[in-house]
């Protein structure tokens, strides 16, 4: 099969790779924007916009480092892969055969199960550090991800009802023609829904128990440095960009072209960056709860809400 | 990719207990050559100068100064300073003050921590020659005695201004690449660790805290 | 010469068992006189013959001979008495000498002290019999009054102290219906004219009126209460409990068989009465049951017990001339008599070697033999395969549904399932020896041989008795008994070293089970590769114990084989025998199991329940279309959906349902760890095989709608989404994985109840990959527990570096259980969601999603706790599990790889299995699998994340290169610019989730648990206040005697005299 | 009291019962058919006057076996409730002599009159039985009967007596050998006559004769001697328990 | 019609049958010693034995025997059932069989327990 379309699959990596550089690069861009946008809001100047690229070369650079064990080396090796995967099954641009990466190789189910591939070696990875922390970070995560995961859930459900697939090409196809065919518009509950589990997924405040750089030191993390952390910093600047791209297209009518892009998902990133700066902490199971109480509801009700829009 | 122990050149680890010996390496550390390429060392020295990540210890009265330096006021992110909660992600120890024999050992095992290129800086009179603390029973006056300084910030207290000129100066220094008190660390290893030892009368870490 | 020819001849037809009893009889005191010995002597030829008379009269009515009519004085009946051996007759009269000649062995060492007990004993048989043969009734009272007074003479014999009040309780209760018998038979005569039982029933019309009514009652009642209904029974249950254990079995199973067919024989005479009879019946069989639950004494259990069987017999009697099916008599009264009688009287003896007070007491100093013989009885008794019992219970049942008699059913289950427990309650005690004895020494060993002849004689008569019944039935195929052959087999070479015993095995299994499902087709056959192919594989790891293991690889061979035969089950009693078979064996394996006696006992519990319901299932089936052909299921018209309901309902507890899994965590975590494995990976699946069967015949082919699948596909899920949340919240190894087990089965219970082609190749694939993937976790678990002698993860830590190899296994079998591609795990899920979204069964999807997250939680917490973090002091030094460990899992991994990358060498041969039920709806194209909503390309997947983990890895060796990668210890870690001073210290696992916990850990409290335990507990407290009517008192228990007369009375229209 | 009150009520309904039985009652006009066929029948058959005698010993024979065999065993089962324990014997044994005497001292000695009435009396009422159980087809009466009378003079015996001594080997060697006789009759009935226990395979005689009716007067012999000697047996048993009793009681 | 067809006298053997049996009964029930008891069993059993010899009575019968005084020939109108008459001997013995098994029992439980009263017997029970 590989071999059979040599020369796709050449143009396939190629233009994916492409694709990868400018997710991350605008993934690590967004950031500093983020940063520079919440020191804006604290009185302050804030990073310059190329610290992020800066503190990752630094890591790279770093000229000394410990093993704790091979999962330990391969953790973020599993995270970046995690986060270059799942860019990968996620077309970026619509219309474009070539920025649609490979996913004809899955759909959204494939799109969220490979999320977890990163979250699972890090796991792994941080576990083997032995430190009692990082098994901690993650178990907060991990508990908290399977309470976000259920109004998100539900909205995809919600979504794959109303447009009979799960594909994402199809279901950005199905919002193209003008933002009121967005879902936004079109299944405003189901948006609602996921946008609250975007603020658990995106892992900033109230809902950052997991990393509490103060109580439990950045939590997952806490043994990594060097060319590790540089990795697991570029796969946050490229996994945060993905799951924008991802509700990007699900909810905002995908794009077109990379600026729109860089604008849909500059503007869906606000969203959790306002929510962040306004709201304290949660306590893990005050946030578990929450998701489950108010964000489930919604999601509920959205898939009721599709389901009577569609006899409608 | 991962250096095997090297057996021949270990450490005794005489502070710990035989059970405990396997589990803390005995490796020795080893000083790091700069990049083979010029360019390519200053580049990452440049890096390293712009990316100035914290450690998050308060080891003295200074340490009441590194609070403002994140604020709206100073603002020492626009220098890429930042605070990291872990030694192993950070390249910048700021003693801040008088360091107790006490809180000199978890210094030295922080520092060890750190990953190299690592940097001190020390703030305040205090560990240039024990200042107003220069005959307590249980403050060093000499800090670099126990571990090698890169930058010191004099005065009692220096306002968080003076700490910013500081980071300033690191920074310079980094770029020439002038600060390599890691390697100086390792290369007198024998030394401060005996000068260590002498304050530290309960050492029950190993040798060098990897 | 002639005259010693007749002579014999006389005395070998069935009137010799009478002179030659009366004779010895009377002759033995002199003999004893003379010569104790001779005495001795005499008293057993005259047993023995009266059981070869009995044989050989019955062997030539069997072989079409004519029933033997024996009229007296030389006059015809009825002016004279008239006795009648014929086919009945004799069974119970063979099997009744055969049991008394047993019962003599048992009982000779206090019988032979005394002449007069010799020859009451041999006289109370006489009686016995002459109550099956005679056909008069004055002369069925003198013979109820031979074995009675005989009886009361030999109860006095014993040595227990409370025997003589036991015996006069007994007396007046039993004199008094002897009482109402008399005036009973007066009564009839003065209404017919006659005594003989032929002639009254042929002259019934003349019982009428009032006298009729009463004199009939006077009969039944007094029949009745010989035969201890509830509550007029508390005198037997003293004797049961008082009197030696020879004259207690001979009560129990001789003097009630006597009564018992006299009550057959004047049943023609009841016909008014036969609801009474059953209801009678029905309720002791019930709540005597009930009671035994809370019983401890050993032999007023076993009197229970007894009463129970009684009430069994007598209610299938009633039922079954109620319904007219006389045919049928011989196969279920004569089985379940034939059952009682060998069972019961088994375990009274055993309980008179064994000679404890409470069962409770059998937990130590009992003889691995005695278990042996203890655990076949009492399986027999409960009515388990391969003994009479099981087939005359099925029969009966069959029957029973025939004619819509459901109640009865249930009635009948309910309390077998009652009786399983006490006895197997019992059973436990016996089973957990507190330590392991060595082999009896010589000398001793002869004596407890000779003294425990009789019981496995008894024993051996079930086997053989049971084959019988299979063959008359005509399933007694050499193909449904290899499993039984084969682990007998093994059980003879039992005693030879252990780990040289798994090959044998091996090879008897892969034998037998290609000899057995060779010729499967379908899904069937994808089926066989699964069980027996797969029970082979994990098997070979139960290598790695080099132990004894008694015991272990009979029964293993015994389970993998039933397994085989459950799959070439043609009708459903094949079906119900492997299926009962593999419960059982399945049941003793997990007693082996470290701790495994008591949850085992749950176990066993469920699964009986589980085959309850699932025998109600195959019954309501056959009373729908009189077939009990597996494949005419879905013939059954109206009934389909209880039918589907019923058989679900004991396939879902069978696989651990929400709700009824109690039993599960216990049973998969008590049992020994390559069990587990097997369990978990192999034996599960007979349940989905079953839940196939039905969903194939009835759910697709009658087409009954979504209901019942809809419930079943929330059933699953539920128990998915439970399993998950529980597992999260153990500390004990086994039990987090057993919790997983039950959500992963939860999975493929919801696949199947999707009626679609895509949610059962969904369910089959799920079920593979879980056999992939249990399989490895629980032989992973089983290195680990060897080398750590640990369950309890938090006492565990930083294993990978000592078994590197279990690590990478265990991650792989966590990353293809948990769904996340690019292996196996993910195609199961992705078949499933889509097939869940094509049904629009929106809310069991999104159930799904979370339980697959919450799923993560666990897997992590296995990894993590056990293998990564701080390894502890004492586990430094442990070695990598044994090779032979290993293997099985290689070979399993190399599957779940294999199907990873290429699922459509899975899925094709599964699609095609299913293609003949639901027609196919999966599309490829090429290597992509499309469905309705989605698509999956599953090579490609797994190219890009191979290609995706490669560009960080290259980048991160890179970078590697330019830096001193120091490898440190476990204690150089950040730790606040503090040491760590202890592994434990440092090592996060105990209440992992504790916040989860917090948070919504009030979903997974206890409560089927608890509920269960208010089960049990309301159970026994209701057999507490049933039992209130025993106090004790002998006056009470008169009372109530004559209070059934006169309820019997009322009850029949008395009032309206 | 309330038990005693529940008791009555239960036994009241069973008086009503009865009470239904007896209102319903009505007394038989003629024979019921097998009284019929017997009356009718039984003398020219059987041989016996006396009817009861025939339906008990030919007709109902196999009845009155069982009946024999009920005593047996219940004189066996009183042996057997009343047996002394062996270990208390050899106890006793040590100190019988002393017992002996004083249980001697605790019954007074029958007087003389008692004593003389005995031995005339005693040979009268045996040979009344025999009589009794000889001419059982004649006359009412037959081996229970006669048995019975036996048995009573053995009471008598006791009573009068009580120091007296029974020979149990006697009463052992009588009781088997006249059952396994009756048992032995009954096989020679199959052999020689119609079936079991059927009286005709001696010659039936002159109907009213004392040895006529076939065997009827040999197994009414057996079973008058083996119920006398039961019975007495049973006697003779209670008498010694009560003994012992009495000597452990001392 | 006279007394007697209305109370034929086995009518009253009969009735007088039952009652010894309902006496009996009491006395088996309420009674707590022992042997009091067995006196209730041994009511109990002749008042059986009285209705069973009241069953066979044929208006106007004499005894079955068939010599001199009754005719051979006019015999079946003349004499009783002998059928009850043969029942109750046979029942009359077995009566005496389980009384005195009763009794035999009734003095050993006097020996090793020192009690005749059944309602300290209650040992076993449940």
């Amino acid at each position: 099969m590989i071999i059979e379309d040599f020369d796709f699959w050449l143009g396939k990596a190629g233009y994916f790779s492409l694709t990868l550089l400018i997710v991350t690069f605008y993934g690590l861009l967004v950031g500093a924007f983020i940063d520079r946008t919440i020191a804006k809001v604290q009185g302050r100047i804030g990073i310059p916009y190329r610290q992020p690229f800066i503190n990752i070369l630094k890591n790279f650079f770093k000229r000394t480092a410990i093993s704790h064990g091979v999962m330990f080396y391969l953790g973020p090796v599993f995270r970046i892969a995690g986060g270059i995967g799942t860019l990968a099954f996620i077309p970026v641009l619509y219309g474009s055969e070539m920025f649609s990466n490979f996913s004809m190789a899955g759909d959204l189910f494939l799109v969220i199960y490979f999320m977890f591939f990163g979250q699972l070696g890090m796991a792994l990875g941080a576990g083997e550090s032995g430190h009692p922390y990082a098994a901690i970070g993650i178990a907060r995560g991990l508990s908290q991800m399977t309470a976000y995961e259920v109004p998100f859930v539900l909205a995809v459900i919600s979504i794959v009802i109303q447009y009979d697939t799960l594909s994402i090409t199809q279901i950005v196809a199905a919002q193209q023609g003008g933002w009121q065919n967005w879902t936004v518009v079109t299944n405003w509950v189901a948006t609602l829904a996921a946008m609250l589990a975007f603020l658990g997924m995106m892992g900033y405040s109230p809902f950052d128990i997991f990393l509490a750089p103060q109580e439990i030191p950045i939590g997952p993390p806490t043994e990594f440095h060097s060319a590790y952390l540089g990795l697991m910093q570029l796969n946050r600047a490229l996994f945060g960009a993905t799951k924008l791209v991802l509700f990007m297209n699900l909810f905002f009518g995908g794009a077109t072209s990379w600026p729109e892009l860089m604008i849909k998902t500059l503007l869906i990133y606000m969203v959790a960056i306002v929510v962040g700066v306004a709201f304290p902490r949660f306590r893990v199971d005050q946030g578990i709860r929450f998701f489950f109480k108010i964000p489930t509801l919604i999601g509920i009700m959205s898939i009721v809400y599709v389901q009577m829009m569609l006899v409608a | 990719m991962i250096k095997s122990l090297n057996t021949e050149d270990t450490l005794e680890n005489a502070g710990l207990t035989d059970e405990e010996q396997q589990l803390f390496s005995n490796a020795r550390p080893q000083a790091y050559e700069p990049y083979p390429i010029k360019a390519v060392e200053d580049f990452a020295n440049w890096a390293r100068a712009n990316s100035l990540w914290i450690l998050a210890f308060g080891t003295g009265c200074g340490a009441i100064e590194l609070r403002p330096l994140m604020t709206a006021r100073f603002d020492a992110s626009r220098f890429g300073v930042a605070g990291r909660p872990t030694p192993r992600q950070s390249s910048v120890f700021v003693i801040g003050g008088y360091a107790s024999v006490k809180t000199l050992k978890r210094i030295i095992r922080s520092y060890e921590q750190m990953q190299g290129p690592k940097f001190i800086i020390c703030l305040g009179i205090c560990p240039v020659n024990g200042g107003m603390y220069f005959d307590s029973y249980n403050t060093v006056n000499q800090f670099d005695q126990y571990l090698p300084v890169d930058l010191y910030i004099t005065g009692c207290m220096p306002r968080p201004e003076v700490l910013v000129a500081g980071i300033m100066e690191l920074q310079k220094k980094i770029k020439a690449g002038e600060c390599n008190g890691a390697n100086r660390y390792v290369e007198n290893f024998d030394w401060y660790k005996a000068n260590q030892k002498k304050v530290i009368k309960n050492w029950d870490m190993p040798d060098y805290n990897w | 010469m002639v005259v010693t020819n007749t002579i014999i001849d006389v005395l070998l037809q069935p009137l010799g068992i009478y002179v030659l009893a009366l004779g010895a009889g009377f002759l033995i005191p002199l003999f004893y006189r003379v010569r104790r010995g001779s005495g001795v002597l005499v008293f057993f030829a005259a047993l023995a013959a009266m059981a070869v008379i009995a044989g050989l009269n019955l062997l030539a009515i069997i072989n079409g001979a004519p029933a033997i009519d024996i009229e007296t004085a030389g006059i015809k009946p009825p002016f004279s008495i008239n006795l009648r051996f014929g086919l009945l007759e004799g069974g119970f009269v063979l099997a009744v000498n055969t049991v008394a000649l047993l019962g003599a062995w048992h009982y000779l060492p206090r019988l032979k002290q005394q002449a007069a007990s010799l020859l009451l004993y041999l006289i109370l048989v006489m009686g016995i019999n002459g109550m099956v043969m005679t056909r008069d009734l004055f002369n069925l009272f003198i013979f109820i009054e031979i074995t009675s007074i005989a009886t009361y003479a030999l109860i006095g014999m014993g040595r227990s102290d409370n025997v003589l009040a036991a015996g006069f309780k007994y007396v007046m209760a039993t004199s008094i219906a002897s009482a109402f018998f008399l005036l009973g038979t007066i009564f009839l005569y003065y209404q017919t004219g006659t005594l003989n039982i032929d002639d009254i029933i042929m002259n019934r019309d003349l019982i009428e009126g009032p006298i009729g009514l009463i004199a009939t009652l006077f009969l039944l009642t007094s029949l009745l209460v010989e035969l201890k209904p509830y509550p007029a029974n508390g005198w037997g249950l003293d004797v049961y409990e008082t009197a030696d254990s020879g004259i207690a079995s001979l009560i129990s199973v001789g003097v009630s068989a006597g009564v018992f067919f006299a009550l057959y024989k004047l049943l023609p005479l009841m016909d008014n009465y036969l609801t009474s009879i059953a209801l009678i019946g029905g309720l002791t069989f019930l709540i005597s049951n009930l009671i035994g639950l809370k019983q401890e004494n050993t032999k007023r259990l076993l009197g229970y017990s007894s009463i129970g069987q009684m009430g069994l017999l007598t209610l299938a009697v009633a039922l079954l001339k109620q319904t007219d099916a006389d045919a049928h008599l011989p196969l279920i009264v004569g089985g379940l008599f034939v059952n009682h009688l060998f069972a019961k009287a088994g375990l009274f003896w055993l309980a008179g070697i064994v000679n404890r007070k409470c069962i409770g007491e059998w937990s130590s100093g009992v003889k691995r033999s005695e278990v042996l013989l203890l655990g076949v009885l009492i399986t027999a008794l409960v009515g388990l395969p391969p003994f009479p019992g099981f087939w005359a219970k099925w029969e009966l049942v069959m029957l029973l549904a025939g004619n819509e008699l459901f109640g009865w059913i249930a009635l009948i289950l309910i309390g077998s399932l009652l009786e399983a427990a006490y006895l197997f309650r019992w059973f436990s005690y016996a089973r957990q020896q507190d330590s392991e004895q060595p082999d009896d020494a010589p000398a001793e060993a002869s004596f407890s041989f000779m003294q425990i002849m009789p019981v496995t004689i008894a024993a051996l008569l079930l086997f053989i008795t049971g084959y019988g019944m299979a063959k008359t039935m005509h399933v007694a195929s050499p193909e449904v008994f290899l499993p039984l052959v084969a682990g007998f087999a093994m059980w003879l070479i039992d005693r030879s070293h252990g780990r040289l015993k798994n090959l044998p095995m091996l090879a008897a299994v892969a034998v037998g089970g290609y000899l057995l499902t060779n010729d499967l087709e379908g899904i069937n056959r994808l089926f066989s590769y699964l069980l027996v192919g797969g029970g082979i594989l994990v098997s070979i790891a139960a290598m790695y114990r080099n132990d004894n293991r008694r015991g272990f690889y009979p029964l293993l061979t015994v389970l993998l084989l039933s397994l085989a035969t459950l799959l070439r089950a043609q009708t459903s009693l094949e079906f119900f025998f492997s299926w009962e078979l593999m419960t059982l064996s399945s049941y003793l394996l997990v007693t082996l199991g470290r701790n495994g006696v008591k949850p085992a006992l749950t176990y066993l519990l469920f699964s009986l329940a589980s085959a309850y319901f699932i025998l109600a299932g195959f019954s309501v089936a056959y009373g729908a279309t009189g077939s009990l052909l597996l494949a005419d299921l879905g013939n059954s018209g109206d009934s389909v959906a209880i039918i589907f309901s019923l058989l679900a309902a004991g396939f879902i507890i069978k696989m651990g349902g929400f709700g009824v899994h109690i039993w599960l965590p216990g049973a998969y975590a008590e049992s020994d760890d390559d069990f587990t494995a097997i369990l978990s990976a192999v034996v599960s699946k007979a349940g989905i095989f079953g839940l196939f069967i039905i969903a194939a015949h009835l759910g697709v082919r009658s087409d009954i709608g979504l209901d019942p699948g809809y419930v079943l596909g929330w059933i699953g899920i539920l128990t998915a989404t439970f399993g998950a949340l529980m597992a999260v919240f153990q500390e004990d190894i086994k039990r987090l994985v057993a919790y997983s087990s039950m959500g992963q089965l939860g999975y493929i219970v919801t696949g199947m109840a999707l009626m679609s082609h895509l949610g059962w190749v969904s369910a089959m694939y799920i079920t593979v990959n879980h056999f992939l993937f249990k399989g490895i976790l629980f032989l992973s678990i089983a290195g680990v527990i060897l080398r750590t002698n640990e369950r309890l993860m938090y006492k565990m830590g930083g294993l990978i570096k000592n078994m590197p190899f279990t690590f990478t296994f265990v991650m792989i079998a966590i990353i293809a259980m948990s769904g996340v591609p690019p292996l196996s795990g993910y195609g199961g899920k992705w078949m499933l969601f889509n097939a869940l979204m094509e049904k629009q069964w929106y809310w069991i999807t999104a159930f799904a999603f979370f339980s697959s997250a919450v799923a993560f939680l666990y897997m992590f917490r296995l990894l993590q706790t056990v293998f990564l973090g701080q390894r502890k002091l004492e586990h430094a030094e442990i070695r990598e599990a044994p090779m032979i460990l290993l293997l099985p899992q290689m070979v399993m991994i190399v599957g779940i790889m294999v199907i990873s990358a290429y699922p459509k060498l899975l899925i094709d041969p599964l699609s095609a299995a299913i293609d003949p039920w639901i027609a196919n709806t999966l599309v490829w194209q090429g290597t992509a699998l499309h469905a309705h909503f989605g698509h999956w390309n599953a090579p490609m997947i797994m190219a890009v994340v191979a290609g995706v983990f490669m560009i960080p890895l290259i980048l991160l060796s890179l970078f590697a290169l330019s830096m001193k990668i120091q490898k440190v210890e476990q204690f150089n870690i950040v730790y606040a610019a503090e040491r760590p001073r202890r592994p434990e210290e440092t090592h996060f696992a105990y209440k992992f989730f504790a916040h989860y916990d917090r948070a919504i850990g009030f979903t997974v409290r206890p409560r089927a648990t608890a509920f269960w335990n208010s089960v049990v507990e309301w159970s026994h407290s209701a057999g507490a206040s049933l039992r209130i009517f025993y106090n004790g008192n002998g006056q009470t228990y008169a009372l109530f005697v004559i209070m059934y007369f006169v309820g019997l009375f009322l009850f029949n229209g008395g009032l309206a005299l | 009291m309330i038990k005693r009150l529940f008791i009555f009520m239960i036994l009241a309904l069973m008086a009503v019962i009865f009470f239904n039985l007896a209102s319903n009652y009505t007394e038989n006009t003629s024979l019921s058919k097998l009284g019929h066929y017997y009356v009718e029948k039984g003398p020219l058959e059987i041989g016996a006057p006396n009817l009861v005698t025939a339906v008990v010993v030919t007709y109902r024979g196999l009845d009155t076996l069982g009946e024999v065999t009920v005593l047996f065993i219940s004189a066996a089962g009183v042996g057997l409730l009343l047996r002394r324990s062996r270990r208390k014997q050899d106890i006793d044994s040590q100190d019988r002599d002393n017992r002996a005497e004083e249980s001697k001292n605790s019954h007074k000695p029958a007087s003389e009159i008692v004593e003389t009435a005995t031995e005339l009396l005693l040979p009268m009422i045996i040979l009344f039985g025999i009589y009794v159980f000889m001419n059982g087809h004649l006359s009412p009466g037959g081996g229970f009967q006669g048995g019975a009378i036996i048995a009573s003079g053995t009471m008598f015996l006791l009573l009068a007596l009580p120091e007296s001594h029974i020979s149990r080997l006697m009463i052992a060697i009588t009781e088997s050998l006249s059952g396994f006789s009756y048992v032995v009759v009954g096989v020679l009935g199959v052999i020689m006559a119609g079936g079991f226990l059927d009286n005709r395979f001696m010659d039936l005689g002159t109907y009213g004769e004392l040895f006529s009716a076939g065997a009827i007067p040999l197994i009414y012999t057996f079973v008058g001697l083996k119920v006398g000697f039961e019975l007495s047996a049973v006697l003779d048993r209670f008498r010694q328990y009560d003994q012992n009793e009495d000597t452990d009681s001392v | 019609m006279n007394m007697l067809t209305d109370f034929p006298i086995s009518l009253i053997v009969l009735c007088s049958g039952l009652c010894l049996i309902l006496l009996g009964l009491w006395g088996m029930l309420t009674q707590r010693n022992l042997i009091r008891i067995i006196i209730g069993f041994s009511l109990m059993d002749t008042g059986i034995h009285m209705v069973m010899v009241s069953i066979g009575y044929v208006t106007g019968g004499t005894a079955p025997i068939i010599n001199d005084a009754v005719a051979m020939n006019e015999a079946v109108n003349r004499v009783v059932d002998p059928v009850p008459s043969a029942l109750v001997l046979t029942a009359i013995v077995i009566g005496l069989g389980v009384t005195a098994v009763m009794l035999s029992f009734a003095v050993r439980i006097h020996k090793t327990r020192k009690t005749l009263m059944i309602d300290k017997l209650t040992e076993s029970k449940w």
